[in-house]
């Protein structure tokens, strides 16, 4: 699956990108490559910038320093720079998916209209194409059948299952998804990991913050291994899962070994 | 000698009593939504972390909060013609001074209701590419609505009761008129009790809206 | 309504071709008539014989009370006000044109006080009830200093606290004592305690340069109180309000 | 000519603005802690959802809320006498209507401050086998007066305000006293405004301060 | 281990037992014993009735019919039988402990307040000696250097760990554990579950409703799968886990075998 690396365009760089909230220092210089059609796992322990990562790659956050290049658009950080604003912001997001823990549908809307509301309110696409849009990717994430449905009314798994349509209704460049199975029962996890599968078969572009490790290994072309804010490790699934080089990533990822172990003895 | 109750007299004045409840009405309305309006702006004006902007609108709000609404009144209609040479027919000097006292706290109501919603809304609006325009028009304000409106019912019972200090400037709104009464009758008792129960009739269904409101939001 | 700086009264109301006066709900010198809606009372009657001497028209200005009838004379609002005490210290605030009346005070106790003299009024655990802003609270701090002295808003509440027993007696002109007495037969009987004691009214004026408006009025007061025009007026507004019998002791002239 | 301001005569009453301003506070503390004391019961009281206790409630809260407060102390301080041959000391009479109002606002505070604590506290105090007064003492109150701080500062102020009404009954707080004076001086622009003064004066570090809880409530 | 059961003394007995939520039938006549010592885990899927049956163990719920026997004191429910109230009532929970989901610490107290708030408020203990506990119950969890944090400043496993404790602290007869790990991030599970794990090598008569499939099979005595409000099968943990009879309980149980053998992959 590694083929994928390294070919294609660049949909995602990064260059030595900094955040500080105040005196933390949340991620500390990460430079990384993904290609279009690539699936990036990042894991990591908790706290060690994972999310933030995530957050500046749509500016949900502003990076405090280094630079980012998102489809054609090149943004520089830190001082003398001025980082998008207003409208132009809003535009360079629509170009990037997301997808957080809670799934933070928007609870006035049925999930069809949760779907269309991204081409309707910010594209300005017409109700009914915008519906048919809708339609197909409920229908893709199997719930063809839940569109007039309210958030409250559907289990977790299947809100979850909204949140990725909501996302994918942009048609976005690139997807991020932040341990969207974190707050879902065990038994919801499947669900959505399957679709997230099927978006990775269908060529989508997607990085993956994710406890998940046999997903990451049967899904991820590269795992990222985060720790304190820096990048620890980066290369191929199966090299970084199962043979890692770090002595953190080696001591991260035998919590894991072991339950998986444990689940087989 | 005992007291005797008399409210004949203050139904000969159904006349005086449907303008008085006419004025109290209009005045209610017009002041609670102009303060509406102010609360609005004012409030979508404060999520704007500039001390620029926050500092004159604390002011404000604190200036109109802190100090009793009659005097509010008094300035607008007395003093403005002295201190600026500002002349304001008495309706708009006496509907100012409500309409500002509303504001005021409708701006703190507006602001609460806003930074009630779940910080994920704003996120997950925000990550789909929304202008904070449009995040509000189509996301935050369609949710947060529905919670102000309690605190909001509860002040314009508020209001509506406050527009007596109308009789400042001799608008005749139902207090006004029951004085009136009063000094024609001198049944202050009767007269009074009237009011209230007019008062009351009008408020009651208000506040019972309001607290069915509140049980939806809750669920 | 544009009304240039520093435009006297005098030459406002030349300009305008009107007389603006402040009125509000206070039997019998002004009140609204119920049937046609409009103002009455001897003092509007005053009022409207001053427009006519000026060949001006004649516009009441309803105020709420009588702290916000000083307002609407400094604000401008109104050029006259009628009914006032001047008092030294209140001529540092507004100019005053008359005497325009005199006017007795009488007390009306209720049924559990016996008060006949001042001397029995004069005493800190007797509640006497007056009418803020009025001239009332003045003379009873004249006549009886250590009275407790409850201000009330309006007349209906002097009424009130008096036949609620919060208060033992209040004092008042015995020309509103007859009024509130026809419409609350139930109030004790009024009293004429001695010493007897009356003080003129007048009318409030804009402080101002211009003296002609001040001096003007002053002229038509003298004239109406000494030809007994006032007096003629004052009984023709009990008269409306029913009261014929008015004792022979009343009088509206300086005694 | 225009008009001259003129300060220093509402300065030479400082002996009669110090008692009305110890007669605003007196009343406003008082009253204040009187409502605060009936909002605690009755709105702990709500909680059992009995209809034969929640509908008198109700009635008394709705009562209190949807009619004039000036209507209340007139009727508590006139009208009591004379109905019910109850005499009242005129201070408690004046109190009663101010303490009641307060009340009214106070109760339903209270309730939506208790069932604005998460459920879960509930569940886990009753889970560890606590009756429900241990519960409301050591677990529920403790996290919801916290929560009730803001919005009864909010009615506190306004209800200082309110203690101006009290001049229909002749008790000479702060307004009251304002009242005098200008009629002593005819000086009432000058007059109000220091009266706002001194209202602002006292209630803006109030508000300060419940803002400062507010925020502290959002961590 | 399955010998513990049908030995030693009676902790819990239902017979019956009905929960209807208007026309909603949660529980529809379960029959149980639990004796002392043994660690009996129900699972079933989402809305199966596992939640209000614990919630009836302990009267949070009052069951609408059936026999409730726990340690010595029988209650009746249904018509004609008065429930517990008031100061009796809240005896009675006293001597069964239950953790939550959503672990419920007071916010407004230290890890060590929330564990002394049992002994002190209900059993009016004085300080000294709740603390003594307390601090037993923090070290037995692995807390012992925490007992000054607030719940805000404890990660969610370790905010599970104090509740635990809180409800040992009161040395019920029995505990109920309702899917206290479903909250947690996948790292903290561990943590949790070995405390867990730890209570029942003491001895602690426990009744646990999970998703943690190894967890059940390691630790459970016996295994009882609810569906619709019923238990469809019952016995010993390798029994039921492994070999199940019931079509159901295979239905369901294949979805945790299906993971297992896609981690083991
Ligand atoms: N708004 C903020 N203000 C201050 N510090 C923050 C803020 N957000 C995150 N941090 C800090 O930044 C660091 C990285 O946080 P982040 O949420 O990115 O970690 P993470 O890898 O996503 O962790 P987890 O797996 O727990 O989600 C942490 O030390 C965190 O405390
Ligand atoms: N308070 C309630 N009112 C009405 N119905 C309820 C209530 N609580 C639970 N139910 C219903 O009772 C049934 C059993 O719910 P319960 O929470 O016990 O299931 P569960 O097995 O714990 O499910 P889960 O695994 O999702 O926690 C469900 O159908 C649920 O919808
Ligand atoms: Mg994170
Ligand atoms: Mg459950």
């Amino acid at each position: 699956m590694t083929n994928k690396a390294g070919s294609g365009q660049v949909m995602v760089k990064l260059d030595g990108l900094r955040k500080n909230y105040g005196t933390v220092e949340a991620v500390r210089g990460v430079s990384l490559e993904v290609h279009r059609g690539q699936v990036v796992v990042i894991i990591g322990p908790s706290g060690c910038g994972k999310s933030t990562l995530l957050r500046c790659l749509n500016l949900l956050e502003a990076p405090s320093a280094g630079t980012l290049q998102v489809g054609g658009r090149t943004i520089d950080f830190g001082a003398g720079h001025t980082t998008p604003r207003g409208r132009d912001l809003a535009r360079f997001r629509a170009r990037i998916g997301m997808v957080f823990q809670q799934f933070d549908l928007f609870p006035h809307m049925t999930a069809l209209g949760n779907v269309m509301s991204g081409p309707t309110i910010v594209k300005k696409m017409r109700a009914a194409e915008a519906e048919a849009i809708a339609r197909d990717l409920l229908a893709k994430v199997g719930l063809a059948s839940f569109g007039a449905r309210f958030p409250r009314e559907l289990s977790g798994g299947q809100q979850q299952r909204v949140a990725i349509a909501r996302a994918m209704a942009m048609a976005p460049e690139i997807m991020l998804f932040d341990e969207v199975t974190s707050a879902l029962d065990p038994e919801l996890v499947g669900e959505v990991l399957d679709v997230m599968k099927q978006l990775a078969t269908d060529g989508t572009t997607m990085i993956v913050v994710t406890h998940e490790m046999a997903f990451a290994r049967d899904v991820a072309d590269d795992v990222v291994v985060m720790d304190a804010g820096q990048v620890v490790e980066q290369g191929p699934a199966e090299d970084v899962l199962l043979q890692p080089k770090n002595p953190r990533t080696a001591s991260f990822l035998s919590r894991f070994h072991s339950t998986m172990s444990e689940r087989k003895g | 000698m005992p007291y005797k109750w008399d409210f004949s007299l203050v139904f000969s004045y159904t006349h005086f009593w449907l303008k008085g409840l006419g004025v109290t009405l209009a005045y209610s309305v017009g002041t609670v939504l102009g303060g509406l309006i102010i609360g609005v702006i004012l409030g979508m004006l404060l999520l704007y972390r500039r001390k620029w902007v926050t500092l004159p609108i604390h002011a404000y709000v604190e200036v109109f909060r802190c100090t009793p609404l009659l005097v509010q009144i008094v300035w607008f209609y007395y003093a403005l013609p002295i201190v600026l040479a500002v002349e304001l027919p008495a309706w708009l000097a006496a509907g100012l001074g409500l309409t500002l006292y509303m504001g005021s706290f409708s701006t703190e109501i507006f602001r609460g209701g806003i930074i009630s919603i779940d910080k994920g809304q704003w996120q997950a609006s925000r990550a789909l590419g929304m202008t904070n325009l449009e995040m509000m028009r189509h996301i935050i304000l369609p949710q947060a609505i529905k919670r102000m409106v309690p605190p909001f019912v509860n002040q314009s019972v508020i209001q509506l009761k406050n527009t007596s200090l109308l009789y400042v400037v001799a608008v005749p709104d139902l207090m006004y008129t029951g004085s009136i009464v009063v000094s024609d009758t001198f049944r202050p008792l009767e007269v009074y009790t009237s009011v209230a129960a007019m008062y009351f009739i009008i408020l009651y269904p208000l506040t019972l809206w309001a607290s069915r409101m509140e049980a939806r939001v809750d669920q | 309504r544009a009304q240039p700086k520093n435009e006297s009264t005098w030459d406002l109301i030349k300009r305008t071709g009107k007389v603006r006066m402040g009125v509000f709900e206070y039997p019998p010198y002004f009140l609204r008539d119920k049937a046609s809606g409009e103002w009455v009372g001897a003092m509007v009657e005053m009022g409207k014989d001053i427009a006519k001497e000026l060949k001006v028209t004649y516009e009441p200005v309803e105020v709420g009370g009588f702290a916000e009838a000083v307002l609407s004379l400094q604000a401008g609002k109104v050029d006259m006000n009628f009914g006032l005490q001047a008092t030294p210290l209140r001529a540092t605030s507004i100019d005053f044109a008359g005497p325009i009346y005199w006017i007795e005070w009488v007390t009306v106790n209720n049924p559990k006080f016996h008060g006949k003299v001042w001397a029995d009024y004069n005493k800190t655990d007797v509640k006497v009830a007056v009418m803020t802003g009025t001239s009332d609270s003045l003379l009873l701090s004249k006549m009886a200093p250590k009275a407790t002295k409850i201000e009330m808003q309006d007349i209906a509440q002097v009424a009130l606290a008096v036949s609620s027993g919060r208060a033992d007696a209040f004092t008042t002109t015995v020309l509103a004592s007859m009024v509130m007495k026809t419409k609350n037969p139930g109030l004790g009987d009024f009293v004429n305690p001695t010493p007897r004691v009356a003080l003129p009214g007048y009318i409030g004026l804009r402080l101002e340069d211009d003296q002609r408006w001040q001096k003007f009025l002053n002229r038509w007061a003298e004239w109406n109180i000494l030809l007994g025009h006032n007096e003629t007026r004052m009984r023709a507004s009990l008269k409306t309000m029913g009261i014929e019998e008015i004792p022979s002791t009343v009088s509206f002239s300086p005694n």
